[in-house]
């Protein structure tokens, strides 16, 4: 697209750097290899003494070409994929293509798989909630929290590995169902866990929320007003931290969401801790769900009857899930074919990490580090 | 009064600091729950999805299931599996007297998986009509080249009998 | 004819400087220990019983890295810096009474030596970000010299507190003038002097949460990113050291030195100088860090305030 | 639903969908050069972008814009359809639009007109052929994949 002399010449690339630094000012290279952008994203600062006067994110360090592989896959090939793009919260992704495929070819799945879905994907999101609290405390310089919240997870994790058979990149879900049952054993094992973490949120309380060095760190620090959120499509924990209770489980219900009692927290900060206390609370929320999944799931085939190869009719479909990182969209085209015609992946945190520039501008650096570890970001979803 | 509420919350903050201290100090004198790994082991891997191999015919442990219809080769998104099928066996002289040709056998020539492909997804394991492939518990993999997991699934599945019948054999 | 006092020095420095390096490994060893079983697993485990030898092996992996300047450095600030972090140290350990009679070097102005050698090591700090030529070294070191610069002013107010009750500058002096009992060290009978001190201690030393020089998830490793080999590893070192000197210092001055009920001795000064260093490693493992301009506003808006105060009240009883 | 707000817009076709089988409350095709008014439309309805994507058929490039709102959900799909490859930019009315442009610039080398910054986003700068581009012979017409529109009429027809 550009020849190597466009690229010499223009040299700091993106609409924030272009016209290189000022006097007195230092431009900082955040990433793509930094302890706390989480991977390898990459942030080009522009830092007057501490303050960050102009921040860009430069992205595609891990992009895989997700939406290509679709068209080359069949679709049940490409199930694989979807564990893949986001490694924390893979069940949603699962679940944005799987449903998607549901939906245009109008081959719903089983009630009992339904609820295997509901509980595992909200288990997973536990466990995404549970590192993304340790990563963030990380960031602030606290190390013990993420042993702490690795403890739990290991317990989570092992249940989902009986669940779906994988421990991180999970593609458990097929078309029409998903691929193993829960036993009665596993049940019992749910609960335990449910009562287990419920017992130790209020250690998290104690030992991290209310720690008056990390309210120092979170307090007032990023604001993100709803209107910027409107502006670049924020969503998930980052818009309700901002107070809008926007939630996909309830906006657009899938599934047996309708069917089951939860509220969709929300903050008024508007701030990092805004985001923070919502995600605390959607640990509780998440546990509620799952409580009571696992007490109603009725008993019943986990696969649907389908043809081996999925018959797609042509036709477009949206199908959007949440996250736990925000709304996943599906964009899925079809011409009838036995793959994908054209398949668009939203991510969620794309859209909440191009909120970056502006939302740090100002800031002390040690503030960016915390905006940026609010947003939970997860770069391989990104970057796709 | 300003002042005053500053320095109350300051009392507060550093109270939360010693609560802070007490959980860790408690967590300091609790057990490990590290499980030391070449002396102990986990104990859930009966879920463990491992690479695949081949599952033996319930009467013969030597011959896989496989009838090589190669169904597991084309559901892999990798092509991480390549299956040959056997060729019948020449005529022996009173089949050739009969005119009757002899029927391939329906276990498979070679089984190849290409673990350094393979993204353990279960695509084979589930389009499998013969319910010939699972996957296996083996976590202690390691090798040194790449050429140590290019695994020949058949060759894997004789090493796997116990002693005596390899003698036997 | 050698001077029998120059010998004494002589010997005594040698045997500080094994005291400060074994001290440093083994506090090396302690703090692994620590985190671990804070964090609910073992710790280093597997190189010796119970990994004992772990802090041993990691300076023999240290010492047979390679030594790298980066690109455009200027070799000789670079590699000055870790030698004089380290150095100071030794000498701040001079006159620190362990028990009656067990000090290297005995000095009518002890605390001054160590308050005028304490402030060398945040050159070596400057000197490290300034001469490793990259930018993040450069925010560590400016970090630091902010830091160090600040603290030190509370911390000479809560030792003037001291010196103003005991009405002496010589270690020995203010060990001896604390009784047996805990209520008689200066610990309690001048508790914000003591709470200002060891809060300025952590900040001195750049310990969690104060650790901004180093902040790892901010500044990668801050102000010895560059560094490889040996030349962390004295960093590193000094590091421990330095939390060597500053718990011992706060023995002396605030716990009553080697007094101790039942058998007072060197034993009880070690004793208390441990647990210290204990409470200081469990800090860093429970707390988050804090952020720059909080640092300094807990400095200038309160620590410097609080311990003016303090002086006061000290001298109201010193007076009655 | 007659009455949209989008219908003030001179459409080329639209139709109201059925959330329950594509997701969607309602979709139109507009002329490219009525991208900014449609994405001013929506921005002053409260809606936020959701994502840009964009997809080739046989009559050309098509560009999609997904918009919702948090108030009262319903996903609304705005198309667009271009000979040349190349759309108005809309990043200075949703600044979210401006790295979804540039990954569209990236996979199919679509420009945007008006973008601030159009460089790649996801790929390296020296990239050879956008990935995402079909083979002429690959690409299938407009109305196999959306049934409601009518095949438009180009430019030079009209």
């Amino acid at each position: 697209m550009f020849t190597k002399e466009q690229i010499a010449e223009r040299g700091f690339y993106t609409q924030h750097f272009e016209q290189g630094k000022q006097d007195n000012t230092l431009i900082l290279n955040m990433g793509p290899q930094h302890p706390s952008t989480h991977g390898v994203l990459r942030v080009m600062l522009e830092i007057d003494g501490e303050y960050i006067l102009r921040a860009d994110p430069v992205l595609g360090y891990i992009h895989r070409m997700h939406e290509k592989m679709a068209e080359a896959k069949t679709y049940a090939q490409f199930i694989t994929n979807m564990g893949r793009v986001d490694y924390l919260h893979a069940l949603a992704w699962n679940w944005a293509f799987v449903g998607a495929v549901e939906k245009l070819g109008e081959t719903p799945p089983t009630p009992r798989a339904e609820y295997l879905r509901v509980i595992t994907c909200e288990l997973n999101r536990i466990s995404s909630h549970l590192l993304w609290w340790g990563a963030y405390l990380l960031d602030l310089g606290a190390f013990t929290p993420i042993l702490y919240a690795f403890d739990d997870r290991e317990e989570l994790l092992d249940i989902l590995q009986d669940m779906t058979g994988s421990r991180l990149t999970y593609a458990s879900f097929t078309f029409g169902g998903v691929v193993a049952d829960m036993s009665d054993a596993l049940k019992e094992r749910i609960t335990r866990f449910i009562a287990r973490l419920r017992d130790r949120l209020p250690m998290y309380k104690s030992l991290v929320t209310d720690n008056f060095i990390l309210l120092g760190r979170v307090e007032d620090i990023g604001h993100i007003p709803v209107d910027m959120a409107v502006r670049y499509g924020a969503t998930g924990p980052v818009l309700r931290g901002s107070g809008v209770a926007y939630d996909v489980r309830r906006a657009e219900p899938y599934s047996v969401y309708p069917g089951l009692d939860f509220v969709v927290p929300t903050s008024e900060r508007t701030d990092a801790l805004g985001r923070y206390l919502v995600r605390m609370q959607e640990l509780e929320q998440s546990l509620n769900i799952v409580e009571q999944a696992v007490a109603q799931i009725p008993a019943g085939d986990i696969q649907a009857k389908m043809p081996k190869k999925p018959k797609v009719p042509a036709g477009e479909v949206y199908f959007a899930v949440e996250g736990a990182r925000g709304k996943i969209g599906c964009y899925l085209q079809s011409d009838g074919g036995g793959s994908p015609y054209r398949l668009k992946l939203r991510a969620p945190s794309f859209s909440n990490l191009s909120l970056f520039a502006e939302l740090s501008q100002g800031t002390l650096l040690a503030d960016a580090v915390s905006i940026l570890g609010s947003l939970d970001l997860v770069i391989p979803e990104i970057d796709r | 009064m300003y002042r005053l509420e500053e320095i109350k919350r300051a009392a507060r903050g550093m109270w939360s600091l010693v609560v802070g201290l007490n959980i860790t100090g408690k967590y300091f004198l609790q057990p490990n729950v590290t499980i030391h790994y070449p002396r102990q082991e986990v104990d859930n891997l009966a879920t463990f999805r491992g690479h695949i191999e081949l599952i033996p015919e319930d009467d013969d442990p030597l011959t896989p299931r496989c009838i090589s219809c190669g169904t597991c080769a084309r559901a892999c998104p990798s092509n991480c599996i390549t299956v040959t099928k056997k060729k019948a066996p020449a005529p022996t002289p009173e089949e050739v007297e009969q005119g009757i040709k002899p029927k391939a056998p329906k276990d498979p020539e070679t089984f190849r998986l290409d673990f350094t492909l393979c993204s353990l997804c279960g695509q084979c394991v589930m389009s499998c009509p013969a319910d010939a492939i699972r996957f296996s518990q083996n976590i202690n993999i390691a090798g040194y080249s790449r050429q140590d997991f290019y695994f020949d699934l058949i060759a894997r599945l004789r090493s796997r009998l116990p002693k005596h019948v390899k003698k036997a054999e | 004819m050698i001077d029998p006092q120059l010998l004494r020095i002589l010997v005594a420095l040698v045997g500080i400087l094994v005291f400060v390096a074994l001290n440093a490994l083994a506090l090396v060893y302690a703090e692994r220990k620590i985190a671990g079983h804070v964090q609910r697993r073992p710790g280093p485990y597997e190189v010796g019983p119970h990994g004992i030898l772990q802090p041993l092996v990691d300076g023999l992996k240290l010492m047979g890295k390679q030594l790298t300047t980066p690109k455009d450095a200027d070799p000789v600030i670079f590699w000055l810096a870790p030698v004089m972090c380290f150095m100071p140290v030794a000498l701040c350990m001079l006159p620190i009474p362990f028990g009656p009679n067990l000090v290297a070097l005995k000095l009518d102005l002890g605390i001054v030596l160590i308050l005028a050698f304490a402030g060398f090591g945040v050159l070596s700090l400057c000197l490290a970000g300034w001469g490793s030529n990259n930018k993040w070294s450069l925010l560590g070191a400016a970090r630091s010299v902010a830091q160090n610069v600040a603290y030190e002013i509370p911390l000479l107010l809560s030792v003037l507190s001291v010196a103003f009750m005991t009405g002496s500058l010589d270690l020995a002096t203010i060990s001896a003038g604390q009784g047996a009992l805990p209520w008689q060290w200066n610990a309690l009978v001048n508790p914000l002097g003591f709470i200002i001190y060891f809060i300025c201690a952590l900040a001195e030393t750049n310990r969690a949460p104060f650790d901004l020089p180093e902040a790892e998830s901010e500044l990668t490793a801050g102000f010895h990113t560059e560094y490889s080999g040996m030349g962390f590893g004295l960093f590193f070192m000094a590091e421990y050291a330095n939390m060597v000197v500053v718990c011992s210092v706060a023995t002396v001055l605030f716990l009553g030195g080697w007094n101790g009920p039942f058998a007072p001795g060197w034993w009880w000064f070690l004793l208390k100088m441990y647990a210290l260093i204990f409470l200081i490693i469990q800090i860093r493992w429970t707390y988050p860090r804090v952020r720059f301009d909080q640092l300094l506003n807990l400095c200038w808006r309160w620590l410097v305030p609080l311990a003016l105060v303090n002086l006061v009240y000290v001298t109201i009883i010193v007076k009655l | 639903m007659s009455g949209h707000f989008l219908e003030t817009l001179p459409c080329l076709c639209s139709a109201v969908q059925d959330p329950g089988r594509t997701g969607l409350t309602f979709a139109a095709l507009i002329a490219p050069e009525q991208i900014r008014s449609a994405a001013q439309l929506c921005r002053a309805a409260g809606y936020h972008l959701e994502d840009v994507t964009v997809c080739e058929v046989q009559e050309g490039t098509l560009a999609i814009y997904h918009f919702d709102r948090f108030g009262r959900p319903g996903r609304i799909s705005c198309m667009a359809l271009s000979t040349d490859n190349s759309f108005d930019s809309i990043a200075d009315i949703f600044p979210g639009s401006d790295w979804h442009e540039r990954e569209c610039f990236d996979f199919f080398g679509t420009t945007f007109a008006g973008h601030p910054n159009l460089i790649p986003l996801l790929l390296p700068p020296d990239a050879q052929t956008p990935p995402l581009r079909k083979q002429d012979g690959g690409k299938v017409p407009l109305t196999t994949i959306f049934p409601w529109a009518q095949a438009p009429a180009t430019p030079e027809e009209a």
